[in-house]
């Protein structure tokens, strides 16, 4: 199945783009995804500690379910205002 | 412009005030914030900010702090304006109003809703300062954390 | 307009806002506080109220908190008007700004200032309600009195 | 000598007029004003022990001296704001 990964701030800098679309076999979750573009991109894995996460725009956990066409975003520590 | 915003647009807080305050003769006090951008942090000067945010989960950040706000305080009404993009120095980034019928009400809902709005809402800054650029990091986002929800509600000194 | 100011004319928190953060880029944070005229007080339906001041002294005793709300918070600038005359319901009766590099300043400074204008600052309301007028009482004004100081900066949340 | 006596709120009401122009005899203070106005107008008594007063628009207390062209407010409980 087929998401689309949003990165915001740092994480999109590390990333290069702030939107990729990637397969993943289904059952999927949040963590699944983020693994996976981690093995990819290494550098993200500094903020595994502290960013945040949203399915489809609403704020979830790692351990959320992911569907195909889902939009799944990782936010790095937050400093509007 | 809904209560609750993120926009590229200038701010302006005569007009959410008058959409908030329009029609209820029982508001007594509005309470207002206005965050402006600084020249200086942390020991750097600071040529202006870019702001980024994940637009459709920070609206519905605002609209939650606005919810929680009204649990606290059912009196009160709010409106709450986030702007991004590039920002000068002196430039608004957010606005914030609370309207109640007393102004206990309409400080506290005001104070707390700016600390949740750095605690949860999705927007970072880039900061463009003289030597080079850095994105700002903060709180770790979580709208659950009870803990985070009962230092703003301490600092609101309810 | 001066900074502090007791006049006839309707009040323009905009404008007091932008003359008090002109030119100082150092300023991050500005909270405001309005007065409204409410249509309901103490169970009754007002009608609209009559403002009267002592207007040199009460022109000074806004400086004088000023002063007293900078003695406290030292980065903070303040600017307060207070309306005087008749006022319908919905007209500002008061706006308070108060800028500061941080946030906690301004909101802690502007609180204190609304206590304070309400001890010691030289203005009756008239009130006139269905069915009758009645003028309004508060406290009796002693700016050196500390008991009343110690209250409004607890209010604060100093 | 003369002194200009300001009244506000409900204190003028009392008095029908919110400025009276009175002849004390010297040395007067405050309280001296006071009384002679209240003996003038018995109204005003309630208020002795909560209203202010003040000198030349500046706060002051009964006992401050007043002087030839002097202005003396008496303030009742004030409810600005």
């Amino acid at each position: 199945m087929r998401v689309t990964v949003r990165l915001f701030a740092r994480l999109r800098d590390l990333a290069g783009s702030g939107e990729l679309m990637r397969e993943v076999e289904a059952p999927a979750t949040v963590r699944t995804v983020w693994q996976s573009l981690a093995a990819e991109i290494p550098a993200l894995v500094e903020y595994e500690g502290t960013m945040s996460v949203a399915v489809n725009a609403e704020y979830a956990r790692m351990a959320a379910a992911v569907h195909d066409g889902d939009e799944v975003a990782f936010l790095p520590p937050v400093s509007g205002g | 412009m809904p209560l609750a915003a993120v926009t590229r647009e200038p701010l302006d807080l005569q007009a959410l005030t008058r959409d908030l305050v329009q029609g209820t003769p029982g508001d007594g006090a509005v309470a207002a914030f206005t965050g402006l951008v600084r020249h200086r942090n942390q020991g750097r000067t600071v040529h202006f900010l870019e702001y980024e945010a994940y637009e459709p989960l920070a609206a519905k950040a605002l609209e939650r702090i606005i919810n929680e706000a009204r649990e606290t305080w059912p009196a009160i009404r709010m409106g709450m304006h986030h702007r991004i993009g590039r920002l000068e120095i002196g430039d608004a980034s957010i606005i914030i109003v609370a309207a109640s019928p007393h102004r206990a009400d309409a400080f506290a809902a005001c104070r707390y809703a700016i600390e949740r709005v750095k605690q949860i809402v999705p927007i970072w800054k880039r900061e463009h300062f003289e030597g080079g650029e850095i994105w700002l990091e903060g709180a770790p986002a979580d709208p659950d954390d009870e803990q985070a929800k009962l230092i703003a509600h301490k600092i609101a000194c309810v």
